[in-house]
């Protein structure tokens, strides 16, 4: 497949998607890089000048910043155990004969096709109340004290709903994976003496190592700019209990419309972001064998 | 010990019967090879001995124990597969290694019968790679070597050389033929290849839907079949088949003659007819007639036989080989008496 | 692995299995049983289940106060016109991925990849402005155009771990019999990655139909889709859990319907090469 | 000509929204487009929108603060033709007041609001309390206590408690005036190291702590609403529009045990209750200022008032706005706390909000830019003080510092 | 017309050289069979010739026009890949017609090819199957069907049959030959199986690492093999090799015989050893010889020979029929005059 003539066709195929994608990229990230210099609030137009780094210093000694970090860290981190977690469990058991499994499928992956708002909406006024809530009902017909899920418990509130939302998607690709191990190299551990435990560490798990990946690098994508259900739950707090890195950018550029304050939060956001591009593709990537 | 006695067993996949109640006993130290048709039920009757299946009825015991319910582990086998099966994320080492940590040997003792099965199969320089560094014919071997360390009272093979080049598999053949001389141990092998057949096997079991058709030594079941199905199955390229009037002159309904055994003539000969083909390998000369009033027949001349399409040929049979069968099928009394050098 | 699967266990499967997704489920249902209550049993200390008044009053209100209807097909032209723009621009970047790999395809893939990773929110304001310089604010089209480049990235790779399963002998046999890059698309790439590309089509618009970021940021009332029709509903003064219901379920239940029945479809391509 | 109306999602001006084909049929000429969002969506969709002049509405609604640091910056149409029988001097004095600069009135209010407590008469009478119409802050903490019956779940007060300038912040800054404290004082220099502030917020701790519901934290106007509506809260202090849901006995099961008083205070000379009012506005930008116009004029007229009333009774008209309605011998009928809430809108005075001198105008909120910021964010460490992850002290220093550093920032701290 | 000449055709990915300067002339009507170790370049050179990948350097005529940059549907070339890489989505009909689709050709005329190829192929019966559903063998006819209707100047094959059985192979093998004979194109064919490139081709083209050992027909390289390599790589089992000592007495470095050209005995001979496996075939008796100071060498009896593991035999060669190697490992001066009938 390379002639000359295919690799030039596979140059031009390649550059509509390339062209527009950098011009997305590049076009705002210039504006945005341009703006974090300013003194820029949008409530005040006409005042914008030039003030080098100052926004940057501002918001990197924000002590919300470092909250932010912490908690996009353990957001991240903490969905994709779960997921990935309760994906295999999930997978395992989806993947046995049992009566019902078409619909018990449909069940679960059912969460997935629910807009971020709308899950979060449910979750915190249906669910979670500590007064008309669903699971305070339930507490209170068990003789419990409700559970103020948002208010003391909120990252892990939050990273309950987003598991919950994300949890069919890694179910999903982990039982393709499953589905796609060699039955002949389970009956193989069978003969080796394998038990269902040993089968499962030894032969299971390295199987599904590569479909662990993926989850990972999609997920992440997706879970760094956690931002709706943060919004709608708990605005961030309290304190800055939820404030995740995109919750801080949004705040400073959106709640208090300091547009160059929230372009260093920006820019800042897209640096770390980076980052952790590149540490999944060094890590995980190359795990995929693209 | 290996002994293995399969009693009345059936098996089958919801309403689909595949074995029908069979009997079969397989010796200690035997090489038993299973042949027949795709489809025929010779990877069920596998599985099943393995303990990967459930018979639906009927017995199977090891060494005089009833193993027919035991899981596959404790049956004491050990079983090759057609894929290899080979765990990828492992090293060959810890591949072979894994039935032995299974059973909780300590490390020492795994090392130790893992460094002697790499040594028997010449994969000691690969130990450290992983099954996707390797070529075919050394994964075939680590799955052997997986195998042999477990040191199974029998080992069951599922057409363990079919993803092999031809080359290859001629080697690993040999491989195996010298495994079993060496370790004695009781080897059942599944193959649709028929040089495999007839050359490693100690007893051959034909298989046809599920039933046995016949079980012998490759000989046996070279010069004696037993009916047309094994004759038409045993032998390469197949033996040819002539009837009606033809055979009526043979006094059978069917005779059946091997391409080896009939004589090749430019000038004369018994049936005569016109060459499609000829296939000229050097050392054989495959030719093929088509004979007036009878159809294709193979004839094999050894070495060069300079025809070409379209040449009249003559065809002699060696009367002594030809084999005669009823209207069923079945083998009319034996005309072969014992087997002489060629 | 055919042994018999005893009933007993089978038993204790289906229960277990069915517990577990029905409470997976459960706040979905929560919500549609909610949208057929009123506003006080709604909110009632012992929640009942089935045993309530159904009532159609929310529904009603709902649309009395905002056109579904015009969201609804909002969100319809928004997600499968940006996936369909999406899919065009990307098969011919695919293609080449797939079939005529260089050294820097992997980079350039993870390159895209990346582009999803900046926050949305530190590019808002230039991007408002540009669309506002575009006369692009509040149209179907600007949505469309937003959507395409924050999706292209996975769909490109979805089609990409797709279409590198297809060998590429057949498409020199096409090239053989020749056909030019533009045919050996039509003709045979594309049919033969039917599944592929349904199932990037679905993930691609389940996602842009969720998409509540940009969508509620650069509409206002004409392209509005359903997830600024749902921004009017959280928290109301007033009992409002019934009628919340009621706009939740239908701002989800298009896509949950279209979701379940092509699960299959979205399933089979969904492995992003985790499956070989 | 299409007109599209940014609104917020609440009862009243979905209402409108329903009332508005009356409008449309009167001028067939126009047609209307309406984006009805959540408050804080909605502040910040038109506020990017009017800031990089996007042009997507033509008509805006707002709220007090925004109209003065909107028409500042000349985002706003001054609103010169509302035609002649639009009686602009019928509103109210301390409204009208906050949405005219240099004597032009830029916007024009929807509905008012101050606050004031509204409690379970049927509870103060069980626990042989009553509740005087102008009552202190002592008296409010001590029946809070005395009402509480957690077992049954009633709740001596419901506060705000959810995070944002506008929720918690709003109800803060208001019983901090009544404390004597202030945001700021005449050098821009924030005042939560003062022990007002700390008096205002250890109180309000305190007394959420013993009297509130649970959850507090996440609470605000709606989710009290519905406390109080379920019958969880003996008493709750909010916006007076509150009122006419707590009595209205399709929505709340108290209905008929609802009585009114002012906010409390402390003896200081001010009460802890607000002033606000939802305004519509046009911004400058728009090309269909008149049409526009025709709009905002009809649905805050006094016919508009009528109108509410005809279709859903006087008790669904919007309040606050304008002195005829409360000379309304009907409305007085149907809204027995048209009087009190006339009472405490007159209370509030945005010119003077606090009990020493301040550099800046609103009673709830300071009038400046960066007051959204600052406030949201000290609205979170109360919060956060309020969900119990850190104690008074802590809120308040790390408010101050926030304060000082936004002030800093923004230049007013030299 | 299908002559093809290359002219120090070189091919290289990246730094890595895998084809030298090449010269070959494909004459009209031949069939012409690649054959080489895995990895010597067959592939390439096939894809080189089809225009699927461009020559680093030299010129590629067809038909004595420079065709080097031309692509490749414009070579007037069909090619049959060992996958098939049929379109499994089109019907058979349609898979066959595409080629005439891409033409332009109109429907009639489309149709009417169509149905003559499948006449041919015997897959008339198919036409309106997914490719799917069909069995191997009538999946290779497919891709060859859809070779023909092209009515290319030349056929190109890569190991078109790989991926078959062995009795399918046999069939395919005999079709393919007869429409070369019926068609008369010129065909290239790649394979790695000893008896397809025998049995098939007019000319074998015997390829390491991408250099051309030997040109010739089957029965030159079979009798006469230039090289080491070429003895050792034509026929089956391969040529028994010897050296040193053993060999200066026939008066060369080495000397090969091949196992069909040894004669065995029980009892005398040239070489004594003693039968280390000995495969059993019916019509054939591989044995396998330990011979005392030279190694292990294979001879073949026909028929039954009766001798097993650890049995003492005699092993002489037909003297004529020995091949004698340099050190540098080319042939001697030849030994063998013709080719006689066995
Ligand atoms: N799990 C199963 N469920 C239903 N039918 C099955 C199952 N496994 C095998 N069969 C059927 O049983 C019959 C025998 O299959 P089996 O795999 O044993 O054949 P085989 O002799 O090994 O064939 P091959 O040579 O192709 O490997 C076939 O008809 C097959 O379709
Ligand atoms: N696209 C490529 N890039 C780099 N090296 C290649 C490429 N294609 C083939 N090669 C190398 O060129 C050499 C010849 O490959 P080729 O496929 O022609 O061998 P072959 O003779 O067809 O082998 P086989 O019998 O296994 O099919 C091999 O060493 C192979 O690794
Ligand atoms: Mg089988
Ligand atoms: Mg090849």
């Amino acid at each position: 497949m390379a002639t000359a003539h295919s690799r030039t066709a596979a140059r031009l195929t390649m550059a509509p998607a390339v062209v527009l994608l950098l011009g997305w990229m590049l076009i705002p990230l210039a504006m945005t890089l341009y703006f974090s210099f300013l003194r820029f609030n949008l409530l005040m137009p006409g005042t914008e000048e030039w003030i080098g780094t100052l926004n940057y210093q501002y918001f990197l000694t924000d002590p919300a910043f470092f909250a932010a970090l912490g908690n996009t860290l353990a957001l991240v981190g903490g969905v994709l155990v779960l997921t990935i977690s309760g994906g295999i469990g999930l997978a395992l058991l989806l993947d046995q004969p049992f009566w019902g499994r078409g619909i018990v499928r449909l069940l679960v992956i059912a969460p997935f096709f629910v807009m971020p708002t709308v899950s979060a909406l449910v979750w915190k006024n249906m669910l979670m109340n500590p007064v008309s809530g669903l699971f305070a009902a339930i507490a209170k017909g068990l003789g419990l004290q409700p559970f103020d899920f948002l208010a003391e418990a909120p990252l892990s509130s939050i990273i309950l709903i987003v598991t919950w939302q994300w949890l069919p998607f890694a179910t999903l690709i982990l039982l393709t994976a499953l589905q796609s191990l060699d039955r002949e190299r389970l009956e193989a551990a069978e003969m080796d003496g394998a038990g269902a435990v040993d089968r499962f560490i030894h032969i299971i798990m390295p199987h599904l190592a590569r479909a662990m990946t993926v989850v990972t690098l999609i997920q992440t994508i997706f879970l760094l700019s956690v931002f709706a259900e943060i919004l709608v739950t708990t605005n961030g707090g309290p304190g800055t209990a939820t404030t995740n890195i995109t919750y801080l950018v949004y705040a400073q550029s959106l709640l208090q419309f300091d547009v160059g304050g929230g372009s260093a939060g920006g820019i800042v956001a897209v640096v770390l972001a980076n980052l952790v591009a590149v540490f999944l593709m060094r890590m995980i990537g190359r795990n995929l064998d693209i | 010990m290996g002994q293995i006695t399969l009693d009345r067993v059936t098996k089958s996949f919801g309403d689909v019967s595949v074995i029908p109640p069979l009997d079969l006993t397989i010796g200690n130290g035997e090489f038993v090879v299973f042949v027949g048709p795709s489809g025929c039920g010779k990877s069920t009757l596998l599985r099943l001995i393995a303990g990967l299946e459930d018979v639906s009825s009927g017995t199977i015991r090891i060494d005089g124990k009833d193993a027919t319910a035991l899981p596959p582990a404790q049956r004491g086998l050990a079983m090759v597969f057609q894929s290899y099966a080979l765990y990828p994320h492992m090293t060959v080492r810890n591949n072979i290694a894994f039935p032995l940590k299974m059973a909780r040997l300590d490390k020492a003792a795994i090392d130790r019968k893992v460094e002697a099965a790499a040594n028997v199969l010449n994969l000691t320089n690969y130990l450290d790679r992983r099954p996707g560094q390797l070529s075919g014919g050394q994964r075939q071997r680590v799955a052997i070597g997986r195998a042999i360390v477990r040191e199974p009272t029998a080992f069951l093979f599922d057409e363990p050389l079919s993803n092999l080049d031809a080359a290859l598999r001629v080697n690993m053949r040999l491989e195996i033929s010298e495994l079993h001389a060496s370790l004695g141990t009781t080897m059942i092998y599944v193959t649709h290849d028929q040089v495999e057949a007839m050359t490693m096997a100690d007893k051959i079991v034909v298989l046809n839907a599920g039933r046995i058709e016949q079980v012998g030594s490759p000989i046996d079941l070279y010069s004696r079949p037993r009916n047309r199905f094994v004759a038409g199955f045993i032998g390469s390229p197949r033996m040819n088949f002539i009837e009606g009037e033809a055979a009526r002159g043979d006094g059978a309904d069917c005779v059946g003659i091997r391409p080896e055994h009939l004589l090749l003539s430019t000038e004369s000969g018994r049936w005569s007819g016109t060459v499609t083909v000829s296939e000229h390998l050097g050392s054989d000369t495959f030719v093929y007639v088509q004979v007036d009033g009878i159809g294709t027949m193979v004839a094999r001349a050894g070495g060069e036989f300079p025809v070409r399409h379209g040449d009249r040929v003559w065809l002699t049979p060696q009367t002594e080989k030809l084999h005669r069968f009823d209207a069923q099928g079945n083998a009319q009394a034996s005309p072969v008496h014992g087997v002489k050098v060629a | 692995m055919a042994r018999a699967a005893t009933n007993r266990r089978k038993l204790g499967l289906t229960l277990l299995a069915w517990s577990i997704g029905i409470v997976i489920f459960f706040p979905i249902l929560w919500t549609a049983l909610t949208s057929f209550k009123t506003e006080a049993e709604a909110v009632a200390s012992s929640p009942s289940f089935l045993a309530f008044d159904w009532t159609l009053e929310n529904y009603a209100e709902v649309q009395s106060r905002s056109d579904y209807f015009l969201h609804f097909w909002n969100s319809v032209v928004i997600s499968v016109g940006s996936t369909l723009i999406g899919l065009l621009i990307a098969v011919p970047a695919a293609w080449s991925m797939a079939f005529v790999p260089g050294k820097r395809t992997r980079d350039v893939l993870m390159w895209m990849l990346s582009t999803k990773m900046l926050p949305p929110v530190g590019v808002l304001i230039p991007i408002y402005l540009l669309f506002r310089d575009f006369g692009l604010l509040d149209t179907r089209i600007g949505l469309v155009i937003v959507l395409t480049l924050i999706n292209l990235p996975i769909i490109v790779w979805m089609l990409f771990t797709y279409f590198r399963e297809i060998p590429g002998e057949i498409l020199e046999a096409a090239r053989m019999d020749g056909a030019g890059l533009r045919q050996e698309l039509i003709y045979v790439l594309l049919p033969m990655a039917v599944p592929g590309i349904a199932s990037t089509l679905l993930l691609n618009v389940i996602l842009a139909w969720n998409e509540a970021f940009w969508t509620l940021n650069l509409s206002a009332s004409q392209s509005a889709p359903l997830t600024a029709f749902i921004a009017s509903y959280s928290s109301p003064e007033g009992l409002f859990y019934a009628k919340l219901s009621a706009a939740s379920t239908m701002a989800v239940a298009p896509i949950l319907v279209l979701g379940w029945f092509s699960q299959k479809q979205l399933v089979r391509g969904l492995t992003f090469g985790a499956v070989k | 000509e299409t007109i599209s109306i940014a609104t917020v999602n609440n009862g009243d001006m979905i209402r409108m929204q329903k009332l508005a084909e009356h409008f449309t049929k009167a001028h067939p000429d126009i047609t209307l487009n309406w984006v009805t969002l959540e408050e804080n969506v909605l502040r910040q969709r038109i506020t990017t929108d009017i800031a990089t002049k996007g042009g997507q509405y033509d008509i805006l609604t707002i709220g007090t603060y925004e109209v003065p640091i909107w028409s500042k910056q000349k985002w706003l149409m001054p609103l010169d033709k509302l035609g002649s029988n639009y009686d602009v001097d019928d509103l109210l004095p301390s409204i009208r007041s906050g949405l005219t600069i240099d004597g032009t009135l830029f916007a024009a209010p929807f509905y008012g609001e101050s606050s004031m407590i509204m409690y379970r008469k049927d509870l103060f009478e069980k626990a042989g309390l009553n509740m005087p119409e102008a009552p202190t802050w002592a008296f409010v903490s001590d029946a809070a206590r005395k009402l509480t019956d957690k077992k049954n779940e009633v709740y001596g007060i419901c506060l705000r408690g959810k995070a944002g300038w506008g929720e918690n912040m709003a109800f803060l800054s208001a019983m901090a005036n009544s404390f004597g404290a202030s945001w700021f004082d005449m050098q821009w220099k924030p005042q939560f190291n003062t022990d007002a502030w700390k008096k205002t917020l250890t109180t309000y701790l305190g007394l959420m702590k013993d009297a509130g519901p649970p959850g507090a934290s996440s609470n605000g106007f709606n989710e009290n609403l519905a406390l109080f509506q379920t019958g969880k809260c003996a008493m709750w202090i909010d916006a007076t529009v509150a009122a006419s849901f707590v009595s209205n006995p399709a929505q709340s099961k108290v209905a008929d045990k609802v009585g009114y008083a002012l906010a409390p205070d402390t003896g200081l000379g001010k009460r802890s209750n607000w002033l606000w009012a939802w305004n519509l506005a046009i911004p400058a930008s728009s090309k269909k200022g008149d049409a526009a116009q025709a709009f905002i004029s009809w649905a805050t007229s006094k016919d508009y008032l009528d109108l509410v009333a005809k279709e859903e009774g006087w008790a669904n008209v919007p309040p606050g706005t304008r002195s005829s309605l409360y000379a309304n011998a009907e409305y007085r009928k149907a809204a027995p706390f048209a009087d009190l809430t006339l009472k405490s809108i007159q209370a509030a005075d945005p010119q003077h909000p606090t009990v020493q001198p301040v550099p800046y105008t609103g009673v709830q909120f300071v009038a400046i830019p960066e007051f959204q910021g600052i406030g949201t964010a000290v609205g979170q460490t109360f919060s956060a003080a309020l969900a119990g992850q850190m104690t008074a002290d802590q809120a308040l220093q790390s408010a101050q510092s926030i304060a000082t550093r936004e002030m800093t920032k923004a230049g007013y701290i030299k």
